[in-house]
């Protein structure tokens, strides 16, 4: 299991190589990654804020749950903060299990969590100025599902 | 004493990441009162708690939760990470 | 759209990071990589036979659902036949869309829809001999879902 | 004429992977019969059709479909690809 809040840069796909090699067991790997999107061509950039110490403790807490409920055989969690540019990957989440049924509902727990409960705060940076991204109804809706 | 965090746009609004205070407060809704009733920039940041979560020694807590033991208050918009 | 039915292995990390580049406008990337399991530490082998023409137009069937259902960016099916190690990737499926609920939801269509509709067959080469892969009924059941 | 092909099990079971028939069968299920009454391995391997698919020129399809303008028949068991 690993879990990384960082300001660099990564690569989805050498981090799922590097997840999928040591995934032994598993039978299943499920990947999901978020990018910056790009709005109808106009490139937008992105502030990602976040709640030192508490962002760390609150994702451990949520892959222990789902390690535990899906019996993964890993999880990995990514997620930057900073300041990042138009199509780049925001934070990528990754599961492996014995039957993909478990990865797939062990990936989208992780992600209803992550976007409801870990202590990130987006701002957009736009051409018309910065704005603070307003969390969705559905969102908070999506956690009523675990 | 007590270490109070903003973020996000609460912690534009009050113009401040943290602030260490000396608190006779009892509970999270009496510390907002206290601090509301300081300046203006802190009513405007706290006006509708509704859109307001507060974070206890970094967990979620609620806003009538006790402050006995607390040593971080952390007040902050819902999350819209992912 | 890109559809590729092959004897050659596959880095399903290398595959992502191509697919995720080229995702203009998404938002959110849904892998899925299967493997040969590890059974309790004997490596198995597998052989995957397959239909030929029919795959292909199988699983292009498939994708064009899936695109249209769920308004994908783009959408990616990779499998393999012939003979397979144990650990090796067997096939992946990635989806792009503007939304993760998208995303998810169409990787998991075209799982299920592969698992059952596209014309594969596997042997497990095992150390008491080979075996054919019997379909599972809760494959057949997934696809009441959709 | 009709090229018939069996994949899996079933080309283990009758030996070969694909032929080449002249027939009057009208509908899969005569074809079946057709081959069954031939030889012993195709009686065996159609012996249970709930555990079998046929497709139709490459398209998935029932055993009581006719076989009129059809150049491709296949007889497999269930798919287990993924």
């Amino acid at each position: 299991m690993r879990l990384s809040v960082q300001a660099q840069a990564f690569d989805p796909g050498a981090e799922t190589t590097a997840f999928t090699k040591t995934a032994t067991g598993a039978g299943a790997v499920v990947t999901f990654t978020g990018l910056v999107r790009d709005n109808g061509g106009t490139l937008s950039a992105m502030e990602i804020e976040h709640y030192p110490g508490m962002t760390e403790r609150a994702i451990a807490t949520i892959m222990d749950q789902a390690v535990a409920r899906w019996s993964l055989v890993d999880a990995l969690v990514i997620h930057r903060h900073g300041r990042l540019a138009g199509g780049e990957p925001i934070m990528m989440v990754a599961t492996a299990a014995p039957h993909r049924a478990d990865a797939f509902a062990a990936a989208e727990f992780l992600m209803d969590y992550l976007k409801s409960r870990a202590p990130f705060w987006k701002k957009e940076l736009g051409p018309d100025g910065a704005t603070w991204v307003a969390a969705k109804d559905a969102d908070e809706d999506a956690l009523s599902r675990w | 004493m007590i270490e109070v965090l903003y973020f996000a746009w609460v912690r534009e609004r009050i113009g401040l990441p943290r602030e260490r205070l000396d608190t006779q407060a009892t509970t999270v809704a009496e510390l907002v009162a206290e601090l509301s009733a300081r300046e203006e920039r802190y009513a405007l940041a706290f006006s509708d708690l509704s859109s307001l979560r507060v974070a206890l020694d970094q967990e979620l807590s609620s806003f009538d939760a006790p402050l006995a033991g607390v040593r971080e208050v952390a007040f902050f918009p819902p999350m819209t990470g992912g």
